[in-house]
């Protein structure tokens, strides 16, 4: 019976697949009947990929022998490329999660997704008038053609598929962010939504050619892609960890070395890591759901996924010396401070959010980086309930906020004309919304701690204190701590931003008369919240002393027996106190700071964030994101624009020139275009088919010059000089 | 040798002489009423009947010398088909152009004949003299013709011009021609040929009499040190004349040169093809570097006829044993073709001077592809031909010369020529460019009378059939070809 | 020994004319020079023993063309008044190059490795010519002919009068 | 069915003459007929491509000969005759050229207003040319039909082009370069001739062309290099390509992206790869250079435009850097024998540079006739002028988006195959240098998302910015108009190609991929 | 018999260069014709000594002479022909003055 369910993987993807081409071809006018084709698309998707999920957990054998279906798909040379699905550890969970993530977020968008504050009624007015989105279908078409790509890029077997299904994520990414392309600010350094569409899709794409650049060079090496025959043979893992190449600067690399570098780059580029994460922070232009879809749960984790698929590549460079794995260890651990830092000043509500979602991806980037691959996957899952958990509380908060907004100004408090511009994202604004929204506000709260590890009730606290157990088990001490650091830092934003929003009194009127929201959306929070709590207990040590037994952490397990299979010898953490004392202390003391700051003495309207002043200088920097984008912007944009104009210019006036040096009509085009007349004259000289036309016009009139007796005397010349070629010419 | 044989050799210079007479009989009994139309089909008629004599004649492969002096061989009988074909043309399209313009079109047709008769006399000269008397025939029927409209200062500058070159080049090919009598004692090509091959000693003073020969014969091939009278005559001379003296009297010129060449002089060979390629390129590319600079259509013509001439050189330049590349079919073929494409070309032209009261500017040309599309279209198939671009006999003409010259090895030669003909295609297409392109500044169509038509259109079938056809008239070239070569050499 | 000298003095004479020819301001005393020429040459034929050549040379160039001359001069006599230079711009390069010209053909002539045959001139030369010219040079006569009628018509047709 | 066999490339090659002499005989007045009738002519030679395909597919596949060859004497006294065959490379060429052409008819049938008589007939006169190059298999014929293609497409541009974009000057331009490159190609392929005693490219491939005087080969191979490169076109010979592209009547311009720029790519593929192997292999690393800086100079030029269709035209010189790469890594590969996976690599480069002719092709011919479709409606190509159509026109929007993202390689549609296989097969065997390609790739993202995505369709939508729009029938409009039904069915057959060979490229790669493995066995590989 | 025959050559040659400078440096258009009359009596000279000297009993050499002079003659003629009609049409003999038609 399992077997035949396996069967069915390769269907996951598909009902998505169709409900973006029927909503794309037919759906498109009506927009509640397309929103209804994406849900029960993505709804079918969840059920079987639940049901493939369960049936793999319930007979772990299948670790042994992971579940692989392909079919001979596209001819190269004389082999025969087979594209597949395939099923093991890793796939279930990530299945089990991503299923049912996408349905809440689809259920929670058809909420979400109404008429939107920067367009005016009267252009739209039928749109209006249903209160929905005016491209409202387009959404769901486009959510619809993500699920595709996220759920084909989860069971895909080859690394080629999963780079196809990875990149059409990439375009999904870069046409939700910029859904909202007619948006402008009047502040024009502030980011508008297509801007931020190109810089991810930009952003991502350099991070997809690198990992394409290490796809092809395993290809070359391997002759197939397929993860199974790849990894689990291991003497093609030590051939590929010894043979070197030298690079330029590099020296000798061992191969794996190189790949592994080039597929982190990607991993780099899609997760939002240190050099490529500028994109994530700006793409919260894109509506709320898309933040929480992409760049929480799904999208975002896929690199991590992508690693942890490569992971057996990486330790085989590891054994074969190349400094690969310390290297990602160090991005993750830098990631997870460097972002926190930043969140700690922003105060935008979804700002926040995204520099904790790469704090948390750098997280586990660390552990991949530090070989505990188990804690990776988990925190990688738990992670993403309680992020996407946070990022729909938010959105609900900020519909909740725009909500009072018009409310407050429909009742003739705002005078006249818009006034300056009122930023419904910004927590400044808000103030004692848990009274307003309690449901929204109790279920934020929820997330709120999961995320900042509240000590044994929160799922959070399992996963991430499983990376720093690890840490600190396996002698990584500079990880640990810089992680730890991260862990107070967490706990602090997120515990400022839940009581800038939730508690204290409302600052402005909207946050007065923000309503709760509807039920289909309040209703998906609850639900996640459920597992934002009891999701850890799937990660509980056996040996904790006293939940431990309660609840068998058979997926952490799973896990481990995946990795045998994989020759990754993961050791199991066996508990230790000192660090899981650690985490609890600092997630406790990171909550009372924030409530000594923000929720003893709750800010008054238009009061500046207390931090302003301790901080001062550091604190604008924080503000900025430490000036990376701008600093981008001069090290990368405008270069490249300059070398475009630059070559155009060369085009136009170099290589043009030197051709009409050969071409013969030179003259003709001086003739036919006036004002290049001067630059004909003044380097005349330079162009010598318009000098050798100007010459024979002269030779011409010198001796075409209509006198007969002139022929004569050429001719009689021209005798004369034959005449002398005999005597010295033969 | 009994009388019929010489008739049945002779048979197409008997036809001329005859049709000459008859025209000008036929024109007195009109008493010149009809503008010359019957006289004008008189020659026709004539014209074509030689031509297919010298057809006839050519399928028996005949390959003697008649009289002493007439070598009748399918070599000159190919150049006598081309040349009667083209003065044919030539007449059948200036019969409506010359109706008003002259009182003595009967002579007119007739002198067209006599110069058709010239040309096939001395186009089978094997003897010094008759060389001598047939140039000079030919010469003094074109300054005649160069100069027929008595009224217009253009036509009779460009014949006293005409004359004046002529004469000076007629007296240094004779000092040519002495000095060589004088160095093999006699007038006969075929035994100076020997004599020549015999005597060491003789090497060079060959070459001296070669050099003033190559001026009184080039001149008439328009080669470039000689070409100077030709820009000026041909625009000066009525279009019909400038057609003729384009295509029917330079191929003449060609045919003396090659066959003197190649009967004389053979053993000169490595001297004659450096200094007949150095002439060769002077040639193309004064011709189509000046062509550049024209604004007046027909002047054009004249010179890219000049550069045309460079290129059939080339076939001469690159002669060698080697059945299909061996340069004289290059050159044989390349002439047949030009004859075709230049006279249709120039008689194009006609229509033109007729429209615009006698300016051939290249702006009369503006819009003409929606004026009168059909000309435009002929007049864009000759350019192409012209410029060498496939199907059209151009580009089989330069196909089998760049052969020849890639045979010898000559490949700066070739590289030369293929410059040239990226230049000249550069002119070619201006003409085009102005009919497709730009708009007309001139209204109304241009109107070709009945016979121009068919001559232009016939041209036009001609230019594209060989192209296509190109088989055919191959081995019709090269075994006329093997005659001439295999005697030579 | 009679000869050379009688030769020398014949062939001086005849250059001198015909530079009298190409040098004489006022163009009737050119063509009493070129009459001059053309005797000095018929003299020439005499001392090679062509004395039928020597009485054609009299009776054509005296006879014929140097009259003709004469009448064209006489016809466009009405620009004689003008008496304006008799050499145009380019006549220094020209006599540059003649004299050049000159030295460089006579140079190559007089190298000729010639080998004269000391034979008699057959003493019935003119019957030789004659049978030439119906034997051997039939052809080149009969376009003579044609040659001669179509220069008389075009002549006629060129110089009439216009009397319309 | 053998008769059908041999005669049907002569079929294909010669129908569209004989329409366009029909066309010509045909009245100028009655242009509704005129159009029907060239419409439906150009259907045949498409069905027989497609006839070809699917019968090479299904008895031809494994065989290493030419299939439906026909060989009869034209000149024979030089050894010059008709001599037509197809394999895996040219099968699917034929169709794309086929298709092409009709797309081309059925949209200009509604666009073309000016002498609608000879815009078809010319039309027609081309794809014979076209057809002819593909199929022909003796050099004379080749070069003919190489001429022969050359002359409607400077009427095209030289006529139709309209009067801002200079078009004399970009259609003489076109001429010359190319008559420029034939010359010398004419005298290599005399060179041939001496050399090997025949024009016939297969026979001459075995003799083996100048093996006794190396330095002739090379001349003859940089002339034949040269011809080429200026057709596909290459990095240096490139300058004539913008122009002729913004000059050119929209279907023109198709055409000349889609088919006559591969031309060159199918010479080198077919002529030079069997005739001068060893040379080849010496200047690979040359080729596959000057291909590497096209991709990333064509795409940083395109950055830097400003009007739509020059954008265009820059990105195709980019897009054919990737021919030249895959061509030069497989040239590179030759004398890399010894390596193990060199012979795969170069296998693979072939598919990459195949396909890619082919995918550029449906991708850049849809984004030409895009172009077309504003143009017609706001009669200029200036991107600063547009922003919001999104909005507005999102038919428009969406077939704009599938052909931008094809041409940018995204995987899932047509154009990513051709890079991957190209960048495999290239890093393979030319490392270095598909290392600077690769930036090419995101320099790609950025021209098209940047340029032509965003200031076309992003931002907010303002009247005022643009006022005089038509319909695409001339008539006034008040702002842009979505596409009309004509103009769907000409752009919706690329658009399900696009997604269709994206998805599962088989169909087009088995070709592809037979004629590689045959070219690179005969090449002993 | 004593008259070398390279004296002849000499003599003709330098009535042949005369008449060449006559024709290059004359104004009137009939000068320039004697000029070239003088040319072609420099050659019949050269024609019959060659053949007095080389080839006595062959009598080409005075058969071609007598060719020359129907030649002379007729383009003599001609060339006056085309003289008077010109100097009727533009009043002038003077070659110079005739070049309308020029580069």
């Amino acid at each position: 019976m399992s077997e035949s369910i396996f069967n069915l993987t390769w269907l996951i993807p598909l009902p998505t697949a169709l409900a973006f081409f029927a909503i794309i071809l037919f759906a498109n006018p009506k927009k509640r009947l397309s929103s209804k084709i994406a849900v029960g698309g993505v709804i079918i998707a969840w059920i079987l990929s639940w049901a493939v999920a369960i049936m793999f957990f319930v007979n772990p054998e299948f670790t042994e022998q992971p579940f692989d279906l392909a079919v001979p798909w596209i001819p190269m040379g004389n082999i025969v490329f087979h594209m597949g699905v395939a099923v093991d550890a890793v796939t279930a969970g990530m299945l089990f999660m991503v299923g049912f993530v996408l349905t809440m977020i689809f259920i929670y968008s058809t909420g979400y997704m109404s008429f939107p504050g920067h367009l005016d009624p009267e252009k739209y007015p039928d749109a209006a008038k249903e209160g929905l989105d005016p491209r409202y279908s387009r959404f769901f078409a486009y959510i619809s053609l993500f699920a595709t790509g996220m759920l084909g890029l989860v069971v895909a077997d080859n690394l080629l598929m999963l780079f196809i299904f990875w990149e059409i994520m990439g375009l999904c990414s870069y046409l939700l962010i910029g859904f909202w392309f007619d948006k402008s600010y009047p502040d024009p350094k502030q980011i508008t939504p297509k801007a931020a569409g190109l810089k991810a899709f930009l952003t991502t794409r350099v991070g997809d050619v690198l990992f394409m650049m290490g796809l092809i060079f395993l290809f070359i090496h391997a002759g197939d892609l397929n993860f199974q025959n790849i990894f689990a043979n291991q003497e093609f893992l030590h051939e590929l960890s010894t043979t070197t190449v030298n690079l330029p600067f590099f020296g000798a690399v061992t191969w794996a070395g190189l790949i592994s570098m080039l597929i982190f780059w990607g991993a780099i580029g899609k997760s939002a890591q240190f050099p490529l994460h500028v994109w994530l922070p700006d793409a919260m232009e894109g509506p709320t759901p898309v933040s929480a879809l992409i760049h929480a749960a799904t999208m975002v984790s896929a690199g991590v996924y992508l690693i942890v698929r490569m992971s057996p590549l990486f330790s085989a460079a590891a054994h074969g010396g190349s400094g690969v794995m310390m290297f990602v260890a160090f991005i993750g651990a830098f990631t997870a401070l460097f972002a926190a830092t930043i969140a700690v000043a922003q105060k935008d509500i979804k700002k926040v959010l995204a520099y904790s979602t790469i704090s948390q991806l750098g997280y586990m980037f660390a552990a991949l980086g530090i070989g505990a691959w188990v804690a990776a996957i988990i925190h990688l899952l738990i992670h993403a309930f309680f992020k996407s958990l946070l990022f729909m509380g938010s959105g609900s908060v900020i519909h909740g906020v725009h909500h009072g907004h018009e409310h407050a100004h429909a009742h003739g408090h705002g005078e006249g004309g818009h006034e300056e511009y009122f930023d419904p994202q910004d927590m400044f604004n808000m103030g004692g919304l848990l009274k307003r929204m309690p449901i929204t506000g109790w279920t934020f709260i929820i997330g709120g701690a999961s995320l900042s590890a509240f000590p044994l009730i929160t799922a959070g606290f399992w996963s991430k204190d499983e990376i720093l157990a690890h840490a600190w088990a396996d002698g990584h001490m500079a990880v640990y701590w810089t992680l730890a650091a991260g862990a107070f830092l967490t706990a602090f934003y997120t515990f400022r931003q839940i009581f800038l929003t939730f508690f204290g009194s409302p600052r402005t009127e909207a946050a007065e008369h923000a309503p709760e929201s509807v039920r289909s959306m309040t209703w998906p929070l609850v639900a996640l919240a459920f597992f934002a709590l009891f999701g850890g207990f799937v990660a509980v040590p056996v040996d904790f002393p006293v939940v431990g037994g309660l609840a068998s952490d058979f997926l952490a397990k799973l896990m481990e027996m995946q990795g045998e299979f994989y020759g990754l010898h993961v050791a199991p953490a066996r508990f230790d106190w000192t660090p899981a004392l650690i985490s609890m202390t600092l997630a406790l003391s990171g909550i009372v700071v924030a409530w000594l700051v923000y929720g003893w003495k709750p800010l008054k309207a238009k009061q500046s964030d207390p931090l302003r002043r301790w901080l001062g200088p550091v604190y604008t920097v924080l503000e900025n994101k430490y000036y990376f984008d701008e600093l981008y912007y001069f090290i990368a944009v405008r270069p490249t624009l300059w070398l475009a104009s630059f070559f155009y210019l060369f085009d136009r006036g170099v290589i043009d020139r030197i051709v009409n040096w050969v071409g013969a009509f030179n003259r003709w085009l001086a003739r036919t275009l006036r004002r290049w007349i001067d630059e004909y004259i003044i380097d005349g000289a330079v162009n010598g088919v318009g000098l050798v036309t100007t010459w024979t016009g002269a030779v011409v009139r010198l001796i075409q010059t209509g006198q007969a007796q002139n022929y004569l005397l050429i001719l009689l010349l021209s005798v004369v000089i034959l005449l002398l070629l005999i005597p010295f010419g033969s | 040798m009994n009388v019929l044989e010489i008739l049945r050799l002779l048979a197409p210079e008997f036809i001329l002489l005859i049709t000459g007479f008859a025209v000008i009989g036929v024109d007195l009994a009109r008493r010149r009423q009809d503008e010359g139309k019957t006289a004008a089909t008189v020659a026709v008629m004539g014209l074509l009947l030689a031509a297919l004599a010298s057809v006839w004649l050519y399928l028996g492969h005949p390959g003697e010398i008649v009289l002493f002096t007439m070598a009748i061989d399918v070599y000159g009988l190919f150049f006598k088909t081309a040349a009667f074909i083209g003065v044919a043309l030539v007449i059948i399209a200036s019969v409506n152009f010359m109706a008003g313009r002259s009182k003595y079109l009967g002579e007119f047709y007739a002198l067209l004949v006599f110069a058709a008769l010239a040309i096939s006399v001395v186009v089978s000269a094997s003897n010094l003299i008759l060389i001598y008397i047939g140039i000079e025939f030919l010469s003094i029927t074109s300054y005649i013709l160069a100069g027929f409209l008595r009224g217009d200062k253009r036509s009779e500058e460009a014949a006293i011009k005409y004359f004046l070159y002529g004469a000076s080049a007629g007296a240094i090919l004779l000092f040519g021609l002495s000095i060589l009598y004088g160095v093999t004692g006699t007038t006969d090509l075929a035994t100076i040929g020997d004599l020549l091959l015999r005597s060491r000693s003789a090497h060079w003073l060959g070459l001296v009499a070669l050099m003033m020969a190559l001026a009184g014969i080039g001149y008439k091939a328009s080669l470039v040190p000689f070409h100077q009278w030709a820009p000026d005559t041909y625009d000066g001379a009525p279009t019909p004349v400038s057609a003729f003296l384009s295509t029917a009297s330079k191929a003449a010129g060609f045919a003396v040169l090659g066959r003197v060449i190649l009967t004389a002089f053979p053993q000169l060979q490595p001297d004659w093809t450096q200094i007949l390629g150095a002439i060769a390129v002077l040639t193309m590319f004064l011709g189509n570097l000046t062509a550049l600079k024209q604004k007046s259509v027909k002047r054009m013509l004249a010179y890219s006829s000049i550069g045309q001439a460079g290129y059939i050189l080339l076939g001469l330049v690159a002669v060698n044993q080697s059945g299909n590349f061996g340069g004289m079919n290059g050159l044989m073929i390349y002439l047949f073709g030009y004859i075709f494409t230049n006279v249709g070309a120039f008689l194009l032209l006609l229509a033109i001077e007729q429209k615009s009261g006698g300016s051939t500017d290249i702006s009369q040309f503006k819009g003409l592809a929606t004026r009168s599309p059909a000309l435009a279209l002929i007049m864009a198939m000759f350019m192409l031909s012209l410029a060498g671009v496939p199907p059209t006999v151009g580009f089989l003409g330069k196909f089998y010369v760049f052969a020849a010259v890639m045979n010898q090895q000559m490949l700066v030669l070739g590289a030369l020529a293929a410059v040239n003909t990226i230049i000249a295609a550069f002119y070619y297409l201006n003409v085009i460019r102005h009919m497709y392109f730009s708009e007309s500044e001139v209204e109304g169509g241009v109107m070709a009378s009945r016979g121009l038509m068919t001559v232009l259109v016939v041209n036009a079938v001609m230019v594209l059939a060989i192209g296509i056809f190109a088989q055919f008239f191959m081995t019709w070239v090269n075994n006329s070809v093997s005659m001439i070569i295999a005697n030579g050499f | 020994m009679v000869g050379q000298i009688l030769f020398i003095f014949i062939a001086v004479v005849t250059l001198l004319m015909a530079l009298g020819v190409v040098v004489a301001r006022n163009l009737f005393h050119a063509a009493l020079f070129l009459v001059g020429v053309f005797f000095g040459v018929a003299t020439l034929f005499i001392l090679l023993e062509a004395e039928f050549l020597a009485m054609a040379q009299i009776v054509i160039y005296i006879g014929a063309i140097a009259t003709l001359i004469v009448f064209a001069i006489m016809l466009s006599r009405g620009m004689m008044g003008k008496h304006l230079g008799k050499y145009n711009k380019q006549w220094y390069f020209a006599g540059g190059a003649m004299i050049f010209f000159f030295g460089l053909v006579s140079w190559l002539l007089v190298k000729m490795p010639f080998a004269p045959v000391s034979a008699e001139a057959p003493a019935d030369a003119i019957q030789q010519i004659g049978s030439g010219f119906v034997g051997h040079y039939v052809v080149p006569f009969e376009v003579a002919s044609v040659l001669l009628l179509v220069a008389l018509v075009g002549a006629i047709m060129l110089a009439r009068e216009r009397n319309s | 069915m053998d008769l059908l066999r041999s005669s049907v490339l002569s079929l294909i090659v010669f129908l569209p003459v004989v329409g366009s002499i029909i066309v010509a005989l045909m009245p100028k007045e009655k242009e509704d007929l005129i159009k029907k009738f060239a419409i439906w002519w150009s259907l045949i030679p498409l069905l027989l491509t497609i006839w070809v395909a699917i019968d090479y597919a299904m008895n031809f596949m494994h065989g290493n000969q030419m299939a439906y060859q026909v060989k009869l004497a034209w000149i024979p006294s030089i050894g010059v005759n008709y001599h037509v065959g197809a394999d895996g490379l040219s099968v699917p060429l034929l169709f794309l050229t086929a298709l092409l052409t009709t797309l081309g008819l059925y949209y200009s049938a509604r666009v073309i207003r000016k002498r609608v008589k000879e815009f078809f007939l010319l039309f027609l006169l081309l794809s014979t040319g076209m057809f002819g190059v593909f199929v022909s298999l003796d050099l004379i014929l080749f070069y003919v039909f190489w001429e022969i293609g050359l002359v409607p497409m400077y009427f095209l541009i030289g006529i139709w082009g309209n009067p801002k974009d200079r078009p004399q000057y970009a259609a003489i331009k076109f001429f010359l370069y190319t008559l420029a490159g034939s010359i010398f190609m004419l005298l290599a392929m005399i060179g041939v001739y001496l050399s090997t005693g025949t024009f016939d490219i297969l026979q001459a491939a075995q003799t083996g062309v100048w093996t006794n005087a190396p330095m002739f080969a090379t001349l003859s191979f940089w002339a034949f290099f040269i011809a080429f490169a200026i057709k596909v076109p290459s990095f240096p010979f490139h300058t004539w390509l913008p122009d002729a592209h913004t000059a050119a009547p929209t279907a023109g311009s198709v055409i000349l992206a889609g088919v006559l720029l591969k031309l060159g790519a199918y010479g080198i593929l077919r002529v030079l790869l069997s005739l001068f192997p060893g040379q080849f292999a010496q200047f690979g690393w040359i080729v596959a250079a000057l291909g590497v800086i096209g991709i990333v100079y064509g795409a940083f030029v395109s950055l830097a435009q400003t009007d739509l269709k020059r954008l265009i035209a820059y990105s195709s010189v980019s897009h054919m850097g990737y021919i030249m790469l895959g061509i030069g890594a497989v040239a590179v590969a030759l004398n890399m024998k010894g390596t193990e996976g060199a012979a795969e690599s170069a296998a693979m480069a072939f598919n990459g540079a195949s396909l890619q002719m082919f995918m550029h092709g449906i991708i850049t011919g849809a984004l030409f006739f895009l172009v077309g479709v504003v143009y017609e409606r706001a009669h200029t190509r200036d991107l600063k002028v547009f922003g919001g159509l999104s909005a507005v026109v999102p038919v428009y929007y969406a077939t704009m988006m599938f052909a931008g993202f094809a041409s940018l390689g995204l995987p899932g549609l047509a154009g990513f195959w051709a890079e991957f296989f190209t960048f495999r097969g290239a890093f393979g065997i030319v490392p270095w240098l598909a290392v600077i390609g690769v930036i090419g790739i995101v320099i790609t993202a950025a021209y098209i998302l940047y340029r032509i995505i965003q200031s076309l369709f992003l931002g907010e939508y303002d009247p005022k910015r643009w006022t005089h729009w038509t319909t695409v029938f001339g008539e006034h409009a008040d702002g842009p108009t979505d596409m009309a039904l004509f103009e769907k069915v000409t752009l919706w057959p690329l658009v399900i190609l696009m997604i269709i060979l994206g998805l599962w490229p088989t169909p087009l790669l088995m070709y592809f991929n037979e004629a590689a493995t045959n070219i690179l066995s005969n090449l002993h590989f | 018999m004593t008259v070398p025959l390279s004296w002849y050559l000499i003599f003709a040659t330098a009535l042949f260069s005369l008449g060449f400078f006559g024709v290059l440096s004359r104004r009137n258009a009939v000068a320039v014709l004697m000029g070239v009359e003088l040319m072609l009596n420099a050659v019949n000279v050269n024609l019959v000594a060659f053949w007095r000297y080389l080839t006595p009993t062959d009598l080409s050499g005075q058969i071609f002479v007598v060719f020359v002079f129907t030649v002379a003659a007729a383009e003599a003629a001609v060339g006056l022909a085309l003289m008077i009609s010109i100097y009727r049409t533009r009043k002038t003999i003077n070659v110079e003055e005739i070049n309308a038609l020029k580069h």
